[in-house]
């Protein structure tokens, strides 16, 4: 008997263990999808999901990158930091290639893996979350946070904040409030405000909503009390509908009303209906599915029926975001096989792909993403790319985004001795002397 | 002076959202005395099936090419629930009889990871905006003349749960089945003596706290849209529960008040000075206070120790 | 057939009282360290560390603690993330503020700083019972997950709020960072696990551990015999936070390396710990690493059985496994309420009596 | 046999005891006193009284007029962990057992006051914390033995009869060594055998050890013969106080009994 529980218990090991080798087979280029599609997030998680997924399927039915397919490992983390450390661990190994880049999809999944994957020599690409100093690629070799930063988001707001009331100057005085999720990922725009405040003479007035977020009475009381002149948001699933549902009703302006990017999809206003015209978030992608790209993907992909989500979803905010991550890692991988001169690419080359990166316009033209996105150019001292935010505004009658304002550039003064600071007392708690590869 | 009867309003209607979810705890562990921790998503459950029955392209739609309109899909809805009270009793309870109240816990909270799954499979991960033509927005004529601010919403709810208890207190007053519960809640032994049903008795109680989450389902959807967050707004209604005692009908809309207006004046006025987002504990720690001067909670049943 | 008690007499009330009297247990035990000693860390890789075994050993330790201040005394807490947070944040603190100090006086120190704020959150115990007492614990989850988030202090003023361990040696071996090879940092944890799941057992088996279970079985009679319920409950606490604080310190340290509170020591971990007790087996040491064992293997053996075995899509995978755990625990709690240890007994019970049914 | 034994000095003494619950009067105005080694019988008819006056004397309730000298100690109330550390043990009309626990582990709580040694010495289970098990094991071995309960040593006493329950609790009791001893109704719900079992204990325990006792009991042959003096209690008021001959022909007392009207 104790035995037979022994044996039971072996064979269940056996299936516990991630499936190697699956023969003598051509070369792939393995890519993990941390995806989330389950849990209290999977409404942002979902349509980001589908979109690297279908742009990685419309690679392959093109031939792959340079001859060579890529085999994308979906791996369900529901949002949840162990599970994506799970998801990690198991897929890193994967035949043949190793994972040649990391999207860990969640600020908690990023902050656990920066020092697992560095030391597996695995590349991360967190795009548009994680932790800002890691633009300091001698520190964090191995991070990669293009094309845009919490700090230069936070910065981009103040900036439009400025312009639209008549110059920085103009700003003195007046009151700007943040309302953010309660999480590492929410804290992140304060430093940087509290230093643009400090600077330009505004004040920061400091909200924060705890998970998940359902009940916000007691913050948008506070907001109708202090009157802010302007309220920015870090909001995280069903917190942000619920905020731009209670702006709405004490009725705040929603033209002075800004979202980072992770508040700027269709989930996170369509439930919310009329009450969301005017909303504003910030972007690094265009919205919309009127691209080239977007045809094409509808017509190879979905025609043949291998689209991963619906097709009438495709061109989401988060889709699109999907998409461009698609874009970059295709572009690193590229790049990397030109510096290596191989096919057969290693997690390492990629990692020399993405810091030798460089996505011009021609090129995103080329590949049909017109005006989609900027031009990212990475170097070890910039893992960041661009760092330029545009202003998009939901339209509830049409239900669309729309960008309304130029790409602004971030505010290198403040955000880069920031990032020096943070970046330097991280290499000292963790030993490291900053050094370019 | 109006900002403070602002916030002192926002918070009895947030307790009044608050106590339509602690209520369903409070009618099962009245009769039964189980600690139903899967409340919170059988409130879930309700609001997605209410959801896909009226909604285009929801699941009946996709399925059937027709969505109900809004009065039949709440009764069709109302089905839902009684079967899946029926279920649970028939699969779940009908077993556990007898067992420790922490397993009977146990078990509710692997019905509540089932009902999550299977609420997900069903009818998917998105939020769905559900609008049953509950007015939203704040109450136009008090904000434009008076500058007070309240929302239409948390008025019809305010409204729906007098009206709630009022036909629960009918139902357990005045009908056959209401007395058997009440006499069930009192002593199940005796009760079963004079021959009435406990499974029965429990299909019946667990589909009136369905239909509670139902109701509950509703407001908070229209509130917040429904999706799976929605589950937890289970952990909102316990502090509600242990201030009003875990049997206590009445119970469970004061405590649901107290801590309505005590977290918000709590938030409003001190939380600014630690650093904010102290509502969440603040209920708790509001209950727990109450509770080291009055261990039974405020309507509980005084406990009495004998030996 | 192998399985008998006869010719094993016990002479002594020492023998008796032994941890596993028979002596096919004892050498079953055995065999099953030696295979944990010798055995696993030579083929240990980082996903089974990091997915299986540290989480395995970790859980079972807080679940120990759990156990003893609900399986022996009879209180119900769902405050164990906050206290596993109290541990892991006292360990960040030592470890960034005196570099040098050994890392096991820092586990133990963080113990100790736990079981104090478990004793503080202990003391409605002595007037709330039951549930009423298990949601105000929920008042320690919540306000200790707040607490480590808002006050700068605790996280050492950075920028997200996340904590990340620094690298720990012992005996010229690294434990804690990215570097620390899997086989030592299982076998710093699986020596925490051992030590002190004897002590427990030692506990739980003398005067203090029938003083809480005489509390929890009646609490008024165990008053009645003489036992102090201020003594005894607050006792459970200490006792308890202080093995749930460790957990929380290995938690972070060894297997996470980074934190941040409201993910890493939110209420659902709470659940996962009260789950594994109770699957366990209430009030038995050896629950607790069968309850563990089942709540980290189960969902993984599901999604990689449906994932990888059927190809079932990543996300429908997850929802059937989450229905699939719903499932098998209210089955489990029909068929063996008691839980493993007991199912355990069971079978050991009739494997004595074998070929003879009763 | 009862004759033999000396009986000696007044250990414990109840004046005056009021005790009522909300409007509801309990006990009024109760006094009576037991010596050193005699058994003390309570008798009267249900709602007497009778289980509300252990109840005082141990610490569980505690009442609102009235004083109890226990070994010279003049106090009106105590907690119960305190009178069990002065030697007070007692059983329950409603057994009150440790159902998850052994009969060996049940019997070892009544010496948990006599037990020692610290938390660490415990943990470590080594030296002297191992010692004073073992010893304290020895003594609940010579209870179990008196009792004849060797067969069930291991059991959890959910799983044991109704009689041995009982007779385990007497034995958690007795492994205090107590000085006074409280029953409460030890033989209720028993069968002739399992009755003179019982009285046999309780009689032997008397014998061997000396141990006052103070007994509940509603079997009226079973508490003339074993008991030294009787009280009578009837509605919370003390109806007669004597020896058992004494109170036999008390008429309040028949009278109660048969169910006379008072008017």
């Amino acid at each position: 008997m104790n035995f037979k529980k022994l044996a039971t218990f072996a064979a269940a090991a056996i299936i516990a263990t991630p499936l190697f080798a699956t023969g003598a087979k051509a070369y792939e280029l393995v890519v993990p999808s941390l995806d989330y599609r389950t849990g209290p997030y999977a409404p942002s998680g979902i349509p980001y999901a589908n979109g690297f997924a279908d742009y990685l399927t419309l690679l392959n039915e093109k031939g792959g990158i340079e001859g060579v397919k890529v085999k994308l490992v979906p791996c369900e983390t529901g949002y949840n930091t162990k599970v994506g450390v799970e998801c990690y661990e198991k897929v890193k190994d994967e035949a043949p290639s190793r994972s040649l880049v990391v999207h860990p999809l969640s600020t908690g999944i990023t902050y656990q893996l920066i020092p697992k994957a560095s030391s597996d020599q695995i590349p991360i690409h967190s795009m548009g979350y994680g932790r800002t100093s890691a633009v300091n690629g001698a520190v964090f070799p191995w991070v990669f946070n293009f094309p845009a930063t919490y700090w230069d988001g936070a910065a981009v707001f103040v900036k439009y904040i400025g312009e639209k009331s008549g110059g920085m100057d103009k700003l003195k005085g007046k009151k700007i409030a943040l309302v953010y999720h309660n999480s590492a990922y929410g804290k992140e725009p304060i430093r940087t405000l509290e230093s643009m405040g400090a600077k330009y003479g505004f004040n920061v007035m400091l909200l924060p909503v705890d998970h998940p977020g359902q009940e916000q009475k007691a913050t948008w009381l506070q907001v109708r009390r202090e009157k802010p002149d302007w309220v920015l948001m870090w909001g995280w699933g069903v917190m942000n509908q619920v905020a731009i549902k209670e702006a709405a009703s004490i009725r705040f302006p929603m033209d002075r009303f800004i979202g980072i990017w992770w508040s700027g999809s269709e989930q996170d206003v369509l439930p919310a209906g009329d009450d969301a015209h005017g909303y504003l978030s910030g972007a690094f992608t265009a919205p919309g599915d009127g691209f080239p790209l977007h045809a094409e993907i509808k017509k190879v992909v979905y025609g043949a029926n291998k689209g991963a989500g619906e097709a009438d979803r495709v061109g989401e905010v988060g889709y699109n975001r999907g998409i461009i991550a698609g874009v970059y890692f295709e572009e690193a991988v590229r790049t990397a096989m030109k510096i290596h001169k191989t096919k057969e690419v290693t997690p390492a080359m990629v990692r020399d792909g993405y810091e030798s990166l460089n996505l011009t316009e021609a090129r995103l033209n080329e590949i049909g993403l017109p005006n989609f996105a900027q031009p990212v150019q990475i170097s070890c001292d910039n893992h960041a790319g661009p760092r330029k935010v545009a202003i998009q505004r939901w339209d509830a009658k049409a239900k669309k985004f729309d960008i309304i304002s130029k790409w602004y550039d971030t505010d290198r003064e403040i955000t880069d001795a920031l990032i020096a600071e943070d970046s330097a007392a991280y290499a000292k708690e963790n030993n490291i002397t900053p050094k370019c590869m | 002076m109006l900002f403070l009867a602002e916030t002192v309003i926002s918070g009895l209607m947030a307790g009044v959202m608050y106590a339509l979810v602690a209520l369903g705890f409070v009618l099962i562990f009245k009769a039964s005395g189980i600690f139903n921790f899967a409340q919170g998503v059988m409130c879930l459950f309700a609001a997605l099936a209410l959801f896909d029955f009226i909604s285009p392209g929801g699941f009946m739609d996709r399925w059937f090419g027709f969505y109900l309109p809004i009065w039949l899909g709440v009764i069709a809805t109302m089905g839902v629930m009684i079967i899946l009270a029926w279920m649970i009793e028939r699969f779940v309870l009908r077993f556990l009889v007898n067992q420790d109240a922490i397993i009977l816990f146990m078990a509710t909270i692997g019905l509540a990871y089932f009902l999550e799954g299977a609420g997900d499979i069903m009818f998917g991960s998105d939020v769905k905006p559900l609008d049953i033509g509950i007015p939203q927005g704040a109450v136009d004529f008090l904000l434009d003349d008076y500058g007070l601010y309240i929302e239409k919403l948390e008025i019809v709810a305010a409204v729906t749960a007098t009206v709630l208890v009022i036909v629960l207190a009918i139902f357990f007053q005045k009908t056959r089945v209401g007395r058997a519960l009440r006499a069930v809640a009192d002593d199940h032994q005796a009760a079963l003596s004079v021959g009435i049903s406990l499974h029965s008795i429990w299909v019946v109680v667990w589909s009136v706290a369905g239909i509670v989450a139902l109701v509950a389902g509703i407001m908070w959807g229209s509130k917040s849209g429904v999706q799976f967050s929605l589950s937890l707004i289970a952990l909102k209604a316990l502090p509600v529960l242990i201030l009003g005692g875990f049997t206590s009908v009445p119970g469970a809309i004061i405590g649901g008040l107290i801590i309505g207006v005590g977290e918000k004046l709590a938030e409003v006025y001190v939380g600014p000075f630690v650093g904010g987002a102290i509502e969440n504990w603040f209920a708790y720690v509001l209950a727990l206070v109450f509770l080291v001067f009055r261990p039974q909670g405020l309507f509980g049943e005084k406990i009495i120790e004998r030996v | 057939m192998f399985y008998r008690e006869s010719g094993q007499f016990k002479t002594s009330y020492q023998t008796d009282q032994a941890i596993f009297p028979i002596a096919q247990d004892r050498w079953f035990v055995y065999a099953i360290l030696a295979i944990a000693v010798f055995v696993v860390p030579f083929y240990i890789d980082d996903y089974w560390a990091n997915a299986i075994f540290l989480p395995f050993l970790i859980y079972a330790l807080a679940a120990m603690g759990l156990n003893i201040l609900t399986g022996y005394c009879g209180q119900l807490s769902l405050g164990t993330g906050g206290f596993m947070a109290v541990g892991a944040y006292a360990t960040y603190k030592l470890m960034t503020m005196f570099p040098e100090m050994n890392f096991i006086l820092i586990i133990l120190l963080s113990g100790g700083i736990t079981a104090m704020v478990g004793i503080l959150f202990g003391i409605p115990s002595l007037r709330i019972k039951g549930f009423y007492l298990a949601v105000a614990t929920l008042a320690a989850q919540f306000f200790l997950v707040w607490l480590f988030n808002k006050v700068g202090w605790f996280y050492n003023y950075s920028a997200s709020g996340q904590i990340s361990a620094t690298r720990m040696v012992m005996f010229g071996f690294q434990i804690t960072g990215p570097e620390a090879a899997p086989a030592v940092k299982y076998l710093f944890c699986l020596g925490f696990v051992l030590v002190f799941g004897l002590i427990a057992k030692n506990i739980a088996r003398g005067r203090i551990g029938r003083a809480w279970m005489a509390i929890r079985d009646m609490d008024i009679a165990a008053e009645i015999i003489g036992i102090k319920p201020l003594d005894a409950k607050l006792g459970a606490f200490a006792v308890s936070s202080f093995y749930i604080g460790m957990s929380g310190s290995l938690y972070f340290a060894v297997w996470l390396g980074a934190a941040e509170v409201g993910e890493a020591f939110g209420i659902s971990q709470s659940f996962l710990i009260l789950f594994i007790v109770i699957i366990g087996g209430l009030g038995t040491v050896l629950g607790s690493f069968l309850g563990a064992a089942f709540m980290v293997l189960m969902p993984i053996l599901l999604k990689n059985f449906m994932v990888d075995g059927l190809s079932i899509m990543a996300v429908t995978a997850k929802h059937v496994e989450i229905m699939l755990m719903g499932t098998m625990i209210i089955i489990f709690l029909i068929v063996e309420p008691h839980g493993f240890a007991r199912l355990w007994q069971i079978t050991k019970e009739k494997l004595r009596l074998w070929p003879f049914p009763h | 046999m009862a004759q033999e034994r000396k009986i000696g000095d007044v250990i414990l003494r109840v004046d005056d005891i009021s005790l009522s619950f909300g409007g509801v009067k309990a006990l009024s105005n109760i006094s009576f006193d037991v010596k050193e080694h005699e058994v003390r019988a309570i008798i009267g008819p249900n709602g007497a009284g009778k289980s509300s006056m252990l109840n005082v004397i141990n610490g569980f309730y505690h009442p609102q007029e009235g004083t109890i000298t226990y070994l010279g100690n003049t106090r009106r109330q105590m907690k119960p962990h305190e009178a069990a550390r002065q030697g007070i043990a007692r059983t329950f009309q409603n057994i009150a057992l440790f159902k998850g626990m052994s009969t060996l582990d049940n019997i070892m709580t009544g010496r948990n006051t006599m037990m020692k040694k610290g938390l660490f010495w415990q943990a470590l289970n080594l030296g002297p914390a191992r010692k004073e098990e073992m010893e304290h094991r020895q003594a609940v071995e010579r209870i179990i033995e008196f009792l004849e309960i060797e067969h069930i040593r291991k059991t959890p006493v959910g799983r044991l009869p109704y009689g041995l329950q009982k007779r385990v609790e007497l034995g958690r009791a007795l492994a205090a060594e107590p000085s006074l001893l409280l029953l409460d109704e030890p033989m209720a719900g028993m069968n002739i055998e399992e009755k003179e079992d019982m009285c046999r204990f309780v009689l032997d325990v008397n014998d061997e050890f000396g141990t006052t006792i103070v007994l509940i009991e509603h079997d009226m042959g079973v508490v003339m013969d074993i008991s030294d003096r009787v009280v009578v209690l009837d509605y919370g008021c003390k109806l007669a106080d004597g020896t058992p001959d004494e109170v036999r022909s008390n008429k309040e007392v028949i009278d109660a009994y048969l169910g006379v009207s008072h008017d």
